[in-house]
C-alpha cells in the first residue's frame, strides 16, 4: 500500500486481537494500510512527542490532556472504554468480595494478603495510583505487602496467582488469563463494575505543525473511520472468549 | 652482558639423587622387574603383529619384537620409516591398531583405561618436537613430580636441570617464551628426568643441541640406564648414539630390524 | 540527541547521590550474574574440556546441540524456568519463582553453552602436543582437565566474560522469573526495560551507563589478573 | 508442562499448515540475522585481527573497551539507535525507523563486539610462528590478515556462531527499533515475547522451538562446511 | 604395505628451475647485485653496533659485521648463543634494539613500514621449528608464489620438493599433519626454495633429517648458491657444515666471531 498510517498504541488493544481485527477492515474500506507498534501508554506518547508516528490510541486521559495541551497532539476523540477488576484468590483471605473499589483499597492497606501493583506507569498503574489516592491511604509504597512488578498485565496476574495476593487488572486480559487456564486458576473477581473503575480509549493525531512529516490526513481518516457507526458497531462485537471487551462510545 | 645469561654446564655425577620418587632401585636388574613386573624375567615391551596405520596407509607393521628391560637401545632409520610412531606406541600414547602389545608381562588395553593411565605412568617420552607448558622452566620441570603427589620438589628440579646442563640459577625462573631452541629441548628433557620414571624414551633429544650438550646428554642417559630405567632413544646422529646404545634398532618403511 | 547527554547527567547524579534504588538494582544484577557466572564456568567448562578432548560417539552431535543452544531466546529460558519453577511446577515446593537464585537458574542456563562452546573449542583446538605431553608427564585425568584448561586459560577467560556479558546485559531471564520486583528482584536491566516502556528514556540510558560502568570495572580487574597469569 | 508438549504440537503445526504469520516472522528474522551477521564478520573480524596482531599504544584500553561492550544491554542498544533514527534523530531523514534494515544496524552493533573479542584472541593467541612464517614467505598486510583468519577459521566460525546466537535471540533492539509491525519488522522473537506477555505461552514456547530448528538447520549447514575446511 | 607410502627420493639434477619467478639469474655475479644492490661492491648485510636485548638481558652484540652477497655461509655456535636471534634479524623479522642494520646499502627502517617489507620479500627464513599452514603440503609450498601473484605454481612446487628429496606424488597432497617430523622440516624448506628467494637464511634445516637427506639439502643448497642466492644457514652438525660453507661466523654468548 502506498498510504500507510503509522500508529503507536498500548498494549490491551493489541494483545487482545481488537487491533487485528480492525486492520483489515480499515485498509479494505480506505485503502490506507494500519501499521502500529504496541508499547506502554508511555512510551506511546513518547513516539507522538519524537514523530515517529501518525497516529496514537491510548488510554490514561491525565497524559492526554497534558500531551494536547503541550501540543504535541490534536483532535482527541474518545472512542471506548472498558472497565477495570479486582481479582484476588478465590478464598478471598482478606475479604474484599463486594465490596466498592474504595471500600476494598482501604482494607487491603490492613496487609493481610500482598497486593500487587503493575509499577509501570501505564494506564492500569495510573488508575491504580489514583485509587489510593482517592481512598485516602496513600500509595503504600515500600510496604512489606505490596509488590511493585513492573510488567504487563498478564504478568503481572500471573504474579498475583503466585504470591496468593490481588491485583487491579483491565477485563480484557483477565478474561484471557482465565481462558487460558481453562477456568480453574486460584484467582477470581472480588472487585467489578465500580464506576471508578471506568477506562476511556481515546484516538490524538499528532500534530502536524510540530511534527511536519506526521500524515495528518490519514490519521483523521483513521479517527473518522474509528468513530463511524459501522466501526462502533464492529467494536462493540468484538469478543474475546465470547466475552464483550470494549464499549464503543465515540461522540458521547 | 655478564657471565650467567649463558647456561653454565655444570658438573654431574652420576650418584645426583634425580627425584626423591620412591622405588629407584639401586640394583638395576632388580630395578626392571622390582614394581612393573610380575611375572619375572619377561621383556619389559612384547609387540607381537602390532600394525599402526592412518587411513589407508600402515605406517608400522611389526611382526614381532621384544625389547628387554634395561640399558640403552638406539632407534635409528630414514626420515617417515615409523620411528616416532614406534615411540608413541611404546610411551603408550597410541594403540595398534592391530595386534597385541604387552608392556612389563601385561597385554596394554585400551588408552583410556584406568589401568593403562597407571601403566602410562612408568613411561615417558620426550616427543620429537617438544611441547612447553606456558609456564615458568620450574613448573614445567616440577610437573611430573607434582601430578605424582610429590611436594618438595625443589632438590629434584635442580637436579634435572644440571642433568641436561643448564643451570638452575639462570633458567628456573625465565618463562616458555624465554629460550632459545636448544634451551628449549633441555628444559622438555629434564621435565622427564625429573621424576625419575621406569622407562625413558626419547625422540631426537640431540636435534638442537650443540655438542658439548649432546656429549652431556649422553651421560645422563648412561646415568640413569645405571640406575635402572630402561632408556630407548631415536637419533639421526650415528656417532653420538652408536657409542650410547646397547642395542640399535632400525626402522624403515614401517619395519623394524636387528 | 539529548537524552545521550540528560542520561549521562542522570547516571552520575544516580550514582553521586547513592540513588537507593539504583544500588538496589546494582546490588541485585551483581549478585545474580555473579552467582550465574560462577555456576556457568564451573559447570561449562569441565563439559566443554569433555566435549573438545574426548572423542566419543556423538561428539559432533553434542558439539551442534551446543552450538544451537547459543540461539535460545532468553524470553524462552525464562519461560520454561519460570514453568519449572511455579507453584505448580515440577520445583514449585522449592519456592524460587521470584526470587534471585530463582534468576541464576535461568541465567546459568543461558550462559553455559556459551563457555562450554568456547572452552571446547580452545582445547580442541590447542597444540596436539599438549595433550601427549601432559599425557607423558603422568597427569591424570583430573590434572589432564586443569592443566589443559590452564593451558587455555586466555580462552576461558574470555569465554567467562562473554558468558557474563550476555547474563548481566540479558532482560528475558530476569523478567520472567524475578518478575521485576523492586527492591527484590529488580535488576539494572529489568528497571531500564521498565524506563523505556515508560518512555523515560534519559532514566534508561543513564542505567545503561551504570551497568556499563560496573563491567569496565570488572573487567579493568580482569586485565590485572590477565597480566599477572603471564603472557 | 504441558505447555511444552502444547508448545510442540504447535510448532509442528505452524510448519506444517505454513502458517502466513510464523513464515513472515521466519523470513524477517532470517532477513534481518543474516544482513546484520555479514556486517559483522565484514567489520568486525578485520577488527579483531587488527586489535589482536598488531601492538600499538592504546591497544590494551581498546581490548577493555570491546570486552566492556559484551556486557551493552540490548534495550540500551536499541534505544540509542532508536534515538538515531528517529526522525528528529541525526539519521532520521534515512527513514529507517521500523524497517529491517534499521533493526539490523542495532543488531549488528550487538555482534561486532563478540566478533572483534574473539577474533583477537585467536589471533593473539595463534602460534607464534604463524607470524613470522607469513611474513618470510613474503605475505603483505592484507595477505597477512586473510591467512591469519584462515589459520584461526575455527575460531572464527564459532565467533561467528556465537554472535548470530545473540543476534538471533536478542529482542530489544528487535522491538525497540523495529517496532515488532506484523508482516513488517515482527521477528521470531519480537512474537514470543508478544505471546508471552499476553499469557499464550504455548504458542511462545512453540515459536522458541521454530527459531531453534532454524537455528539447528544453520549449524548444520556450517558443520557440513567445516568438515570440508579438513581438520 | 606399498611402495608409495614411504617417500622416495628422486635424483635432482641441478638444473631444474626452482621456480618460474622472474629475475632467475644465470650469471651469479650479477644475480646478487642486480635487482637488490643499487650502489654495486656493496656487502648484502652490514651491521653496525647492533644489539639485540630481551628485558636486560643482551642476547646479541655485534659492533661490526659484514656479510657479502653471494655464497654460502656458515653459523655455529653453542646453544643459546644467539643464532637464532641473529638469522631473525637478518630476515628482518626483528629490529635491533640499538645500532645499524643495511641490506644491500640499504639501512632498514621500522619493520612495519612498506619499504622494509618490500625487502623483506627477498629474504626467507626456515624457522629452527618450522610451523606449517594448516593446509595440504601443496598449498604450503605454493603459498610464497600465491602472495607474489604467480598463478601458476604447479611446476615450481614440483621442484622445490625434488629438491628436498621428497617425491610430490606422494606428498603433494598430504596435509600438514600427515608427515613426519624430518618431513615436515623438508616440506618447510621446500616452501622457501620454491619462490627463490634472494636470500636464504636457513635455521638448524637438518636438525631431524637422516643422511640421505641432509646431503640431498646440501646439495640443493649448494644449486642455489650457484644461482645467486646467498645462503646462511645454521648448523650444530660441523661434519655437514665445513664442507658446505664459505665462510662460518662463530656465535657464543651473543657475540659473533669469524
Ligand atoms: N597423522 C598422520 N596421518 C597420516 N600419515 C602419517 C601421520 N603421521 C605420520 N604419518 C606418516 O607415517 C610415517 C611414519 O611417520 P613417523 O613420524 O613415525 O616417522 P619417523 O621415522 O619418526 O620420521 P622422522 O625421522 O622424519 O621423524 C611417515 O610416512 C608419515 O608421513
Ligand atoms: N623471548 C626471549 N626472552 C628472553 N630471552 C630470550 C628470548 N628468546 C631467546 N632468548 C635468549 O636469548 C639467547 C639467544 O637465543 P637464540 O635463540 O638466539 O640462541 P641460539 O644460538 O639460536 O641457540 P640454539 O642453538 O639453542 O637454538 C638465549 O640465551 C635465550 O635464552
Ligand atoms: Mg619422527
Ligand atoms: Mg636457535
Amino acid at each position: 500500500a502506498d498510504k500507510v498510517l503509522m500508529m503507536a498504541t498500548t498494549t490491551s488493544t493489541a494483545d487482545t486481537g481488537l487491533l487485528d481485527d480492525l486492520a483489515p477492515a480499515f485498509q479494505k474500506e480506505t485503502g490506507i494500510e494500519l501499521k502500529f507498534t504496541a508499547t506502554g501508554t508511555g512510551k506511546a506518547l513518547e513516539m507522538g512527542r519524537s514523530c515517529n508516528v501518525d497516529v496514537l490510541l491510548v488510554h490514561d486521559p491525565e497524559a492526554e490532556a497534558k500531551f494536547v495541551g503541550d501540543g504535541f497532539g490534536i483532535n482527541r476523540v474518545q472512542l471506548m472504554y472498558n472497565d477495570f477488576v479486582m481479582v484476588g484468590p478465590k478464598a478471598d483471605p482478606a475479604g474484599v468480595k463486594g465490596k466498592t473499589v474504595a471500600e476494598a483499597m482501604k482494607t487491603l492497606s490492613g496487609g493481610k494478603a500482598p497486593f500487587i501493583s503493575r509499577g509501570d506507569k501505564s494506564g492500569t498503574h495510573a488508575l491504580e495510583l489514583r485509587l489510593w489516592k482517592d481512598t485516602g491511604v496513600g500509595v503504600p509504597e515500600g510496604k512489606e505487602w505490596y509488590v511493585e512488578a513492573g510488567q504487563g498485565m498478564m504478568r503481572t496476574i500471573a504474579m498475583c496467582a503466585e504470591k496468593g495476593g490481588y491485583t487491579l487488572t483491565d477485563r480484557g486480559t483477565w478474561i484471557k488469563y482465565e481462558a487460558g487456564l481453562k477456568e480453574s486458576g486460584p484467582l477470581a473477581i472480588v472487585v467489578e463494575k465500580d464506576q471508578k473503575l471506568f477506562n476511556q480509549y481515546s484516538s490524538i493525531t499528532v500534530n502536524p505543525a510540530k511534527c511536519p512529516s506526521a500524515k495528518a490526513d490519514l490519521a483523521d481518516a483513521f479517527t473518522k473511520w474509528m468513530a463511524s457507526p459501522s466501526t462502533q458497531k464492529r467494536i462493540a462485537d468484538f469478543k474475546l472468549m465470547e466475552k464483550p471487551l470494549f464499549t464503543p462510545n465515540a461522540g458521547k | 652482558m655478564s657471565g650467567n645469561e649463558m647456561p653454565r654446564v655444570l658438573p654431574v655425577t652420576p650418584v645426583t639423587p634425580v627425584a626423591p620418587v620412591p622405588s629407584v632401585h639401586d640394583d638395576p636388574a632388580e630395578a626392571s622387574t622390582g614394581v612393573l613386573c610380575a611375572r619375572c624375567h619377561v621383556p619389559l615391551y612384547q609387540l607381537e603383529g602390532v600394525v599402526r596405520r592412518h587411513g589407508d596407509r600402515t605406517v608400522l607393521d611389526v611382526p614381532r619384537l621384544d625389547i628387554a628391560a634395561g640399558g640403552i637401545t638406539g632407534v635409528v632409520g630414514p626420515n617417515g620409516g615409523g620411528k616416532s610412531t614406534l615411540l608413541r606406541l611404546l610411551a603408550l600414547l597410541d594403540a595398534p591398531c592391530r595386534g597385541e602389545l604387552r608392556f612389563a608381562g601385561e597385554v596394554v588395553g585400551p588408552l583410556s583405561s584406568a589401568r593403562t593411565a597407571e601403566l602410562r605412568r612408568s613411561v615417558t617420552l620426550l616427543l620429537q618436537e617438544p611441547y612447553l607448558l606456558r609456564r615458568s622452566v620450574y613448573e614445567n620441570v616440577a610437573f611430573g613430580l607434582l601430578v605424582r603427589g610429590v611436594r618438595d620438589t625443589a632438590d629434584a628440579v635442580r637436579g634435572a636441570l644440571e642433568l641436561v646442563a643448564l643451570d638452575p640459577d639462570v633458567f628456573l625462573r625465565r618463562r616458555w617464551f624465554e629460550l632459545s631452541g636448544g634451551e628449549a629441548q633441555r628444559v622438555a628433557l629434564a621435565a622427564r628426568l625429573a621424576f625419575s620414571p621406569r622407562v625413558l624414551l626419547m625422540d631426537e633429544p640431540t636435534a638442537s643441541l650443540d655438542e658439548d650438550s649432546a656429549a652431556r646428554i649422553a651421560d645422563a642417559a648412561r646415568a640413569v640406564a645405571e640406575r635402572g630405567t630402561t632408556v630407548i632413544v631415536v637419533s639421526h646422529d650415528r656417532d653420538w648414539l652408536e657409542p650410547l646404545a646397547g642395542r640399535i634398532l632400525k626402522v624403515r618403511r614401517g619395519q623394524v630390524e636387528g | 540527541m539529548d537524552y545521550l547527554l540528560d542520561g549521562l547527567a542522570t547516571a552520575l547524579r544516580l550514582l553521586a547521590m547513592g540513588d537507593a534504588e539504583t544500588f538496589s538494582a546494582v546490588w541485585i544484577t551483581l549478585a545474580a550474574s555473579g552467582m550465574s557466572i560462577a555456576a556457568c564456568l564451573a559447570i561449562g567448562a569441565p563439559l566443554g574440556f569433555l566435549i573438545g578432548y574426548h572423542d566419543f560417539p556423538g561428539r559432533r552431535a553434542v558439539r551442534i546441540a551446543v552450538d544451537t543452544a547459543l540461539c535460545f531466546p532468553t524470553v524462552v529460558i525464562g519461560l520454561l524456568v519460570y514453568l519449572l519453577l511455579s507453584r505448580q511446577g515440577p520445583l514449585g515446593d522449592l519456592g524460587l519463582l521470584f526470587t534471585i537464585p530463582g534468576m541464576s537458574v535461568g541465567l546459568t542456563l543461558l550462559g553455559i553453552p556459551i563457555v562450554m562452546a568456547m572452552t571446547a573449542l580452545a582445547v580442541e583446538q590447542a597444540d596436539a602436543r599438549l595433550r601427549l605431553t601432559l599425557l607423558t608427564l603422568g597427569a591424570d585425568g583430573r590434572q589432564v582437565l586443569f592443566a589443559t584448561l590452564w593451558e587455555t586459560r586466555y580462552h576461558l577467560m574470555l569465554a567467562g566474560v562473554a558468558a557474563f556479558g550476555r547474563i548481566v546485559s540479558e532482560v528475558g531471564i530476569s523478567m520472567m522469573v524475578g518478575g521485576n520486583i523492586k527492591w527484590h528482584t529488580r535488576t539494572i536491566t529489568t528497571a531500564i526495560a521498565l524506563e523505556t516502556g515508560k518512555g523515560d528514556y534519559a532514566l534508561g540510558i543513564a542505567l545503561g551507563l551504570v551497568l556499563l560502568a560496573i563491567a569496565l570495572l570488572l573487567n579493568l580487574m580482569l586485565a590485572g589478573l590477565r597480566r599477572r597469569a603471564g603472557r
